[in-house]
């Protein structure tokens, strides 16, 4: 039977692998921009789960304002990021270096 | 049927309900494509009545047979997987394509208790399962690593989401009035809606706005003539399907075609009934459910390629400021119009 | 509590929202042209939700079924974070002006990330604060990339976006995992089931969850090892930006921080008393450091304000009403000198009226500016922590908090480090004092912002000492509203 | 007694004239005479209130006088009070700041109101340090040196002045940062901030050793104790010749001071404990700095470390335990404080005509400049010690206090005395005596009257210090009681009085005193 | 758990059966074709569709940034309904204030919109 402790290792996962897909991607913006949302799936996982195990809405309400949420900070990320492809006509990680410190 | 199964053939209940489930399934899914090549051959047929043309008329009686004689030619054709492509993601995108077209009927009641899910947000599942669909021609496009796919791409997802939004607003119309997701309280919440006779949400004065801009909403969905940008022959070739040959075309056309009939089904089941008889008559009844919801579809469809066969292709243009700029302000504004008035009449 | 009340609890949150989305529309369709007028507005309308503070919202006690705090706490914070937002609007028309970016939006902005800051401390349950805190950040987001133009503003504002992103996420990670295995978001319920003991597994469940809470909280104010997007972000946005990025998000975010710890996970204290050692003591140590070789006077200032963040999470780790209280005059503190050395920083700017950045354009300035290479100098020593400077005394308190429970020998490193952060302060005041000058500032000619930074000067000058009292008095009185 | 808050006037008259300094108006040159003649105003005035203070001081009267307690400050006061001790520091530091503007007002042409006013905070906080009866009132006062001192050090100094003044402002700020943490757990755990309250508390023996090392390390490096006196020659020699009178006559007091007030009576028993640790440090800094003196070519190098072995004295009197070594430390600070000086402001006399401060650029200055040399000699003298000037008496009693605790540590004190004697009259063998052969030399002219207004003020009092010396004993001696009484309980056994019965703890202590 | 799950189980097996049998589309052909001789596979043939020219660039090229702004506004605007759904359905059950909070949140929408549409982010020109 699946109980609550496989949800949370499969939003476990799901979390590690966002974290690691922002720490070790290499290449281009747009994948972070995925890792992020991957992260916040992984919440929302957990938050439903544990919503449904404790029997209390609370969990899902609060899921929905992370998915609303997650959807204004993927369009400002977006925007973001459109201005700075704007400026700088790349989107690569290892471009991102302006500034250094 | 569970009981058929469990009951009758002794096989104990936990394998009778799959049994009866698959069945279903496959009661579903394969008349589906059987309708969808039937329905093919009927756009042809009505498109070129329209042109005063004649239309398929060599394979088999009346040229019934053409879609089967095309889908045999294109089965024994070669894939063509083009060497820039994405492999991978070339074969998954006509796969999702038509696999999404077809789960999202799993909700869809074609008469009372015959659904295969019954479930109580049923219209958010289709919903969910219909906003998938844009990521098969994404990756479509994406894949094939040719322009015109990709343009075409492009342009079906901006289409396709545009649409999404003000589709969102204008179900939460029909939800409101009806107080449920589930698609079978949907209809039984028409059941005499108008004055206690007439068993349709379309018909209703505050609701028949929305009604047609479901409809327009959903050729927009659909990517239906006049909305057809995403294949404009003169501008895209073939749209995102340039590339593709073989059954992966096929499965486009498909899934395309199974959509363009989930599509009807809903603008049957959220506003004209479902399979409720149009007018709320004892007699009526006698007539099974199913057979109101097919009849229902198919005027639908009708009116769909009647529409495709008369009016002029829009500009993109003119497409987005219909659905960003008429369609959202109204439907948003009809969610006021709705709540308020159930606010004033119902829950006061 | 009913609705109609709980609503006038949040008065100011709700006089800012209207407010902006109403300069919102100004700004639609009465364009930049009408830039100055929504400031000036803008400012107005802060300083009404300053006025309004005096009423329930400063003291009324809990609405929303315990969603929102409106205690003196919250009322101290949210004094910083309108102060500190205030002079970020003044001071920008110049600056965009000069640069030709100056958009009507960016009062509005600041606004809504005010009414974001204000959810924030005054949070009483993890769902506002997360929205609080998200509506602070998309704001912020926007205003690190607001000169279009600047591929370096732009890359400020994704940089930031990203890693605050990511620490929304890891933040909400640990929410949910707090939620999960204590069966509330409300503070006070999470503190109860906090103080139950529990088996192994929920208790390290709860663990778990605390530390992810606490990592978030972190990367919000900047403090080691979650800093690493502060440097970059304080020098790629426009100046006015940087200006409010290092004052009233950090106030609201070491708020938070404080909320969350000690009305939260007061019964924790053991288990997050570590994270915040090891953040302290790292941020002291490491914002120190690196903040030697830098060029760039943002930059450095950017290191100084995670060294600054170290000091202040000092007084978090008692977690005793003492403690908190040193760490909000410390923050109260802090908002003076940061703004006042941002706004000098602001005066920068070479004949042709460009804005400069680098710490060697201040060589010579006690010469060619006297004034304001004094009020310079007041600033960086205040920061470094030097009396008769009034920057000493929050450390002062800070420091006592941690030894009032015992544990001297983390009050004497902490202290030490400050050693550290002092070189590099006395680096800007030796270019100041002791080298030729270099070419000299254009004249400011701004009234309002040479005002702003004497009177920044007057505070952080000894005449701060007379401040002590009432100040010791307010932030305690703030403190125990937690308690 | 007074009826007017005399201490505080005393502070704030030169703050009020630091800040009229500094917002004169006017050309450069109008300024720059104007803030002069404030600054020497304001320390006249100074120097003044402090006759008043200490004619009108009670010998034998209340241990603390001219009280003033005003509790503005929430969690501190301010606390004002002096006795003995802090009366004659407070008399060298009025008595030396009217000295050092005048031996600015022609050495300093650059950023003439800034010095002026960095020089008259300077005061303030020195008052304010030998004044203040509140523990962080102190502190802050204390620590607020560092600010003005950096600024002087670094604006007016010379080619190193940059490095100079950085490893000055560290090195003390650590000290001083380690010490505050010190303060804190004695408030709390006093429950006072008074520092006559405080003075009599008794501190759990366990806790009293780190709160003295806490304190040790900020007093010893004010103070320069080896081997942390390492900025006192780099800031010497790149102050100017003011700076350097200050530096060397009130600021390394702070040290010695904070030792007396804070340390002993406060932590009487770590104090004991850790004599070995004191005593030790002090004689190698008196042996190893006289050497290091002794090689100097540069004249205020030699001055800034024959300071360290005089500041050496000051410890080993203080740690003494006894009358005689605690008075004898008092005298040493004050005439240190008088004759280093001197020797600073003779030193830039010739550095003011040569400007240069090397010992072979000079010789046989005797010939052209006799009266410097005739008051070059006094100071020379009495900084060497000799009886009839003021270092005689000090560093005799110390001496004498340190050979009854540890003939070790005597005996190595009397070697510094030595050494001492050779280096200074080393030094002015060079410079004084000896061919005038250098025509730039040669050309120098004998000392100004505004020299001469500087220097033989000085020379008088070194002169009377040095032969009544009991004037200036005679406010503290009671106050040095209070320290004894305090110290009494915990006075470690002394190895200089051959007593039988003692014989192996002795041995034992001598042995601590010796090897560390 | 299981009884709300319960409900979604035709659902999965659905989506197996579907998804096998749009694989199965997808390979069946190409199986066959390998028997049947049909797939001859060469490199113009190969080659991507461009009008007979050969292709000249990566065709993942630069698009238009509007693009990008119909997917800002779209998630914006969709998602804000998520929070419409389950008001909806409960709109029976929250009574005035419920309706009010909501009407105010439209407004706030609304104010939104407007300020997108003065600016200018919905025209496509």
């Amino acid at each position: 039977m699946i109980g609550i402790q496989h949800f949370l290792v499969v939003s476990a996962i799901l979390f590690a692998m966002g974290v690691f897909g922002i720490f070790l991607n290499r290449k281009n913006i747009i994948i972070i921009l995925m890792a992020i949302e991957l992260i916040l799936l992984s919440v929302n996982i957990n938050l439903v789960a544990f919503s449904a195990y404790l029997g209390d809405l609370v969990g899902q309400v609060f899921a929905m304002f992370v998915l609303t949420v997650a959807a204004g900070e993927a369009a400002i990320g977006l925007a973001i990021l459109v201005i700075y492809f704007r400026g700088r006509g790349t989107i690569l990680v290892d471009d991102v270096n302006r500034m250094k410190g | 049927m569970t009981g058929f199964f469990a009951d009758t053939l002794g096989m104990g209940y936990n394998a009778g309900w799959f049994t009866a489930t698959i069945v279903g399934i496959l009661l579903i899914a394969l008349p589906l494509m059987l309708s969808v090549a039937m329905i093919i051959y009927a756009d042809r047929k009505i498109w070129a009545a329209m042109a005063l043309r004649r239309g398929p008329n060599v394979v088999g009686p009346f040229g019934l047979l053409q879609s089967f004689a095309d889908g045999l030619k294109v089965f024994l054709k070669e894939t063509i997987i083009p060497s820039s492509a994405n492999r991978g993601l070339f074969l998954i995108a006509p796969i999702l394509t038509f696999t999404v077209a077809l789960v999202a009927w799993a909700v869809i009641p074609f008469g009372p208790n015959m659904v295969l899910a019954d479930i109580n947000v049923g219209l958010l599942y289709i919903l969910a399962a219909s906003s998938l669909g844009v990521y098969g021609i994404i990756m479509a496009g994406w894949a094939s690593n040719s322009k015109y796919p990709f343009y075409s791409a492009l342009r079906a997802a901006a289409q396709m989401v545009s649409y999404e939004v003000s589709i969102g607003f204008i179900l939460i119309s029909v939800v409101l009035w009806a107080g449920t997701f589930n698609m079978g309280g949907i209809i039984d919440a028409q059941r005499g809606n108008i004055f206690g006779v007439v068993s349709a949400f379309g018909l209703n004065p505050l609701l028949f706005p929305m009604a047609v801009m479901f409809l327009i909403s959903s050729m927009a969905e659909t990517a239906r003539a006049p909305f057809d940008l995403t294949e404009a022959e003169s501008e895209l070739v073939a749209g995102y399907q340039t590339e593709y040959s073989s059954m992966s075309f096929a499965l486009f056309w498909l899934g395309e075609y199974g959509n363009v009939l989930l599509m009807c089904a809903l603008n049957a089941v959220l506003f004209w009934g479902g399979w409720l008889p149009p007018v709320d008559w004892a007699p009526l009844y006698m007539v099974p459910g199913i057979i109101w919801l097919f009849a229902k579809i198919l005027v639908f469809f009708f009116i769909f390629s009647w529409v495709k066969a008369t009016v002029p292709r829009y500009r993109y243009d003119q497409l987005m400021r219909l659905g960003w700029k008429i369609f959202l302000p109204i439907s948003l504004f009809w969610v006021f119009l709705v709540s308020g008035y159930l606010m004033l009449t119902r829950y006061s | 509590m009913s609705t109609l009340s709980s609503i006038a609890l949040t008065a100011p949150e709700l006089l800012l929202s209207v407010g902006s989305i109403a300069l919102l529309m100004w700004c639609a369709w009465g364009g930049d042209a009408a830039t100055r007028t929504i400031s000036v507005v803008a400012v107005a309308l802060l300083t009404g939700a300053a006025f309004l503070l005096l009423g329930p919202a400063g003291y009324g006690g809990t609405g929303f079924g315990g969603l929102y705090h409106a205690d003196a706490f919250g009322a101290f914070a949210k004094l910083l974070i309108y102060i500190a937002s205030a002079v970020s609007i003044i001071v920008a028309p110049r600056f965009f002006a000069d640069t030709g970016s100056m958009r009507a939006e960016y009062p509005v902005l600041i606004l809504l990330s005010a009414v974001g800051m204000g959810m924030m401390v005054s949070a009483g349950d993890l769902l506002t604060l997360y929205v609080g805190l998200e509506l602070q950040s998309l704001a912020a987001y926007v205003l690190a990339s607001f000169m279009r133009r600047d591929t370096r503003s732009a890359e400020a504002g994704l940089k930031y976006f990203v890693l605050g992103a990511l620490a929304s996420g890891i933040l909400l990670y640990g929410i949910s995992l707090v939620y999960g295995f204590t069966g509330t978001t409300d503070f006070g319920g999470i503190a109860a089931v906090f103080g139950t003991p529990a088996e192994e597994p929920v208790r390290l469940g709860r663990l778990f969850g605390l530390v992810f809470v606490f990592a978030g909280l972190a990367f919000k104010i900047a403090a080691v090892p979650f800093h690493m997007w502060t440097p970059d972000v304080y020098e790629g946005a426009p100046t006015p930006v940087t200006t409010f990025f290092a004052s009233a998000p950090k106030v609201a975010a070491m708020a938070l921080l404080l909320r969350v710890a000690v009305e939260a996970m007061g019964p924790a204290t053991e288990e997050w008393r570590q994270i915040v050692i090891f953040c302290a003591l790292a941020s002291t140590i490491l914002g120190g450091v690196a903040a030697i070789g830098q060029t760039n006077i943002k930059r450095l200032l950017a290191y100084s304000s995670i060294n600054n963040v170290g000091f202040a999470l000092f007084g978090l780790v008692p977690g005793t009403a003492l403690g908190v209280s040193a760490v909000l005059t410390y923050l109260a503190v802090y908002i003076a000198m940061t703004l006042g050395s941002f706004l000098v920083v602001l005066q920068m700017r070479d004949a042709r009226g460009e804005p400069i950045e680098t710490i060697a354009s201040l060589s010579g300035l006690s010469r060619t500016q006297p004034a304001l290479a004094a009020a310079m100098a007041m600033f960086m020593f205040s920061l470094a922590g030097i009396p008769p400077l009034f920057g000493f005394w929050p450390k002062f308190l800070v420091f006592d908090a941690v030894v009032d429970i015992g544990l001297w020998p983390l009050a004497m490193i902490g202290i030490a480090t400050s050693v550290i952060g002092a070189y590099y302060y006395l680096r800007i005041i030796k270019t100041m004092y002791f080298d030729e000058p270099a070419e000299a500032f254009a004249p400011s000619g701004s009234k309002v912002e040479g005002g702003l930074i004497a009177l920044a000067a007057v505070v952080v000058s000894p005449f701060g000492y007379l401040m002590i009292g009432p100040l010791g008095l307010i932030s305690l009185n703030a403190a125990k509203a937690l308690f | 007694m007074l009826g007017f808050p005399i201490l505080s006037i005393m502070i704030a008259v030169p703050a009020v004239a630091a800040v009229l300094c500094l917002l004169m108006p006017g050309a450069p040159e109008q300024k720059a005479a104007t803030a002069r003649w404030l600054a020497l105003a304001a320390t006249l005035i100074d120097f003044a209130l402090g006759v008043v203070l200490w004619t009108s001081f009670d010998i034998g009267g209340a241990q603390w006088q001219f009280q003033e307690y005003a509790p503005v400050f929430g969690r501190f006061a301010w606390a004002m009070g002096i006795d003995g001790i802090a009366l004659m520091l407070i008399m060298l530091s009025v008595f030396l700041m009217p000295i050092c503007i005048g031996a600015s007002w022609v050495a300093i042409t650059k950023r003439v109101p800034e010095y002026m006013a960095a020089f008259l905070l300077m005061e303030t906080l020195m008052i304010g340090v030998f004044a203040s009866q509140d523990l962080f009132l102190f502190y802050i006062f204390f620590e607020a040196g560092l600010i003005p001192m950096y600024l002087i050090i670094g604006i007016w100094g010379g080619a190193e002045r940059i490095y100079a003044s950085y490893k000055f402002f560290l090195y003390t700020l650590l000290g001083s940062v380690l010490m505050l943490v010190a303060m804190l757990w004695m408030a709390r755990e006093a429950g006072t901030t008074s520092v006559p309250a405080l003075m009599a508390y008794d501190f759990p023996a366990g806790a009293q050793t780190w709160l003295f090392l806490a304190f040790f390390a900020s007093f010893a490096v004010k103070m320069p104790m080896w081997p942390v006196h390492t900025w006192l020659p780099d800031a010497h020699v790149q102050a100017p010749t003011a700076g350097s009178v200050i530096l060397a006559g009130v600021l390394l007091k702070m040290g010695g001071y904070g030792f007396i007030r804070y340390s002993l009576p406060m932590f009487p028993e770590a104090s004991a404990q850790l004599v070995w640790l004191v005593l030790g440090l002090s004689m190698v800094a008196i042996v190893y700095t006289s050497l290091v003196a002794l090689v100097q070519n540069d004249m205020k190098k030699l001055i800034a470390y024959s300071s360290v072995a005089h500041m050496a004295f000051v410890t080993f009197g203080l740690f003494a335990f006894n009358r005689q070594g605690l008075e004898g430390s008092l005298m040493v600070m004050l005439s240190h404080g008088l004759v280093s000086g001197a020797l600073f402001l003779c030193v830039g006399v010739v550095y003011d005509r040569l400007h240069t401060r090397e010992i072979d650029r000079y010789g046989g200055v005797a010939q052209n400049m006799p009266g410097y040399a005739l008051l070059f000699l006094l100071f020379t003298m009495a900084s060497v010690g000799l009886p009839g000037t003021s270092g005689f008496v000090g560093e005799f009693l110390a001496m004498m206090g340190v050979y009854q605790t540890s003939s070790i540590a005597g005996f190595v004190a009397v070697t510094g005395i030595i050494l001492g004697a050779a280096y200074m009259l080393y030094l002015y063998r060079r410079v004084v005596y000896g061919k005038l052969d250098k025509p730039d030399v040669a050309a120098m002219l004998d000392l100004s009257k505004r020299e001469y207004a500087l220097l033989v003020p000085i020379a008088a009092v070194v002169l009377w210090m040095g032969v009544y010396p009991q004037s200036f004993m005679q406010p503290m001696s009671k106050d040095v009681g209070f320290v004894l009484a305090r110290l009494d309980p915990t006075r470690p056994i002394s190895d200089a009085q051959p007593t039988a019965g003692r014989a192996v703890v002795p041995a034992h202590a001598a042995e601590h005193g010796g090897a560390h | 758990m299981a009884s709300v799950a319960g409900g979604y189980l035709p659902i999965l097996l659905f989506l197996g059966v579907a998804m096998a049998l749009s694989t199965a589309f997808v390979l069946l052909p190409m199986i066959v074709a390998k028997f049947t001789g049909a797939s001859k596979p060469y490199a113009d043939k190969l080659a991507e569709y461009e009008c007979g020219f050969p292709a000249f660039e990566d065709s993942r090229s630069q698009f238009d940034v509007r693009f990008y702004l119909v997917a800002i506004l779209f998630i914006i605007f969709d998602l804000e309904a998520a929070f419409l759904f389950p008001w909806a359905v409960a709109l029976g059950g929250i009574g005035f204030a419920g309706w009010a909070a909501m009407m105010i949140f439209l407004a706030e929408l609304g104010l939104g919109y407007a300020y997108a549409w003065k600016k200018g982010a919905l025209d496509w020109e």
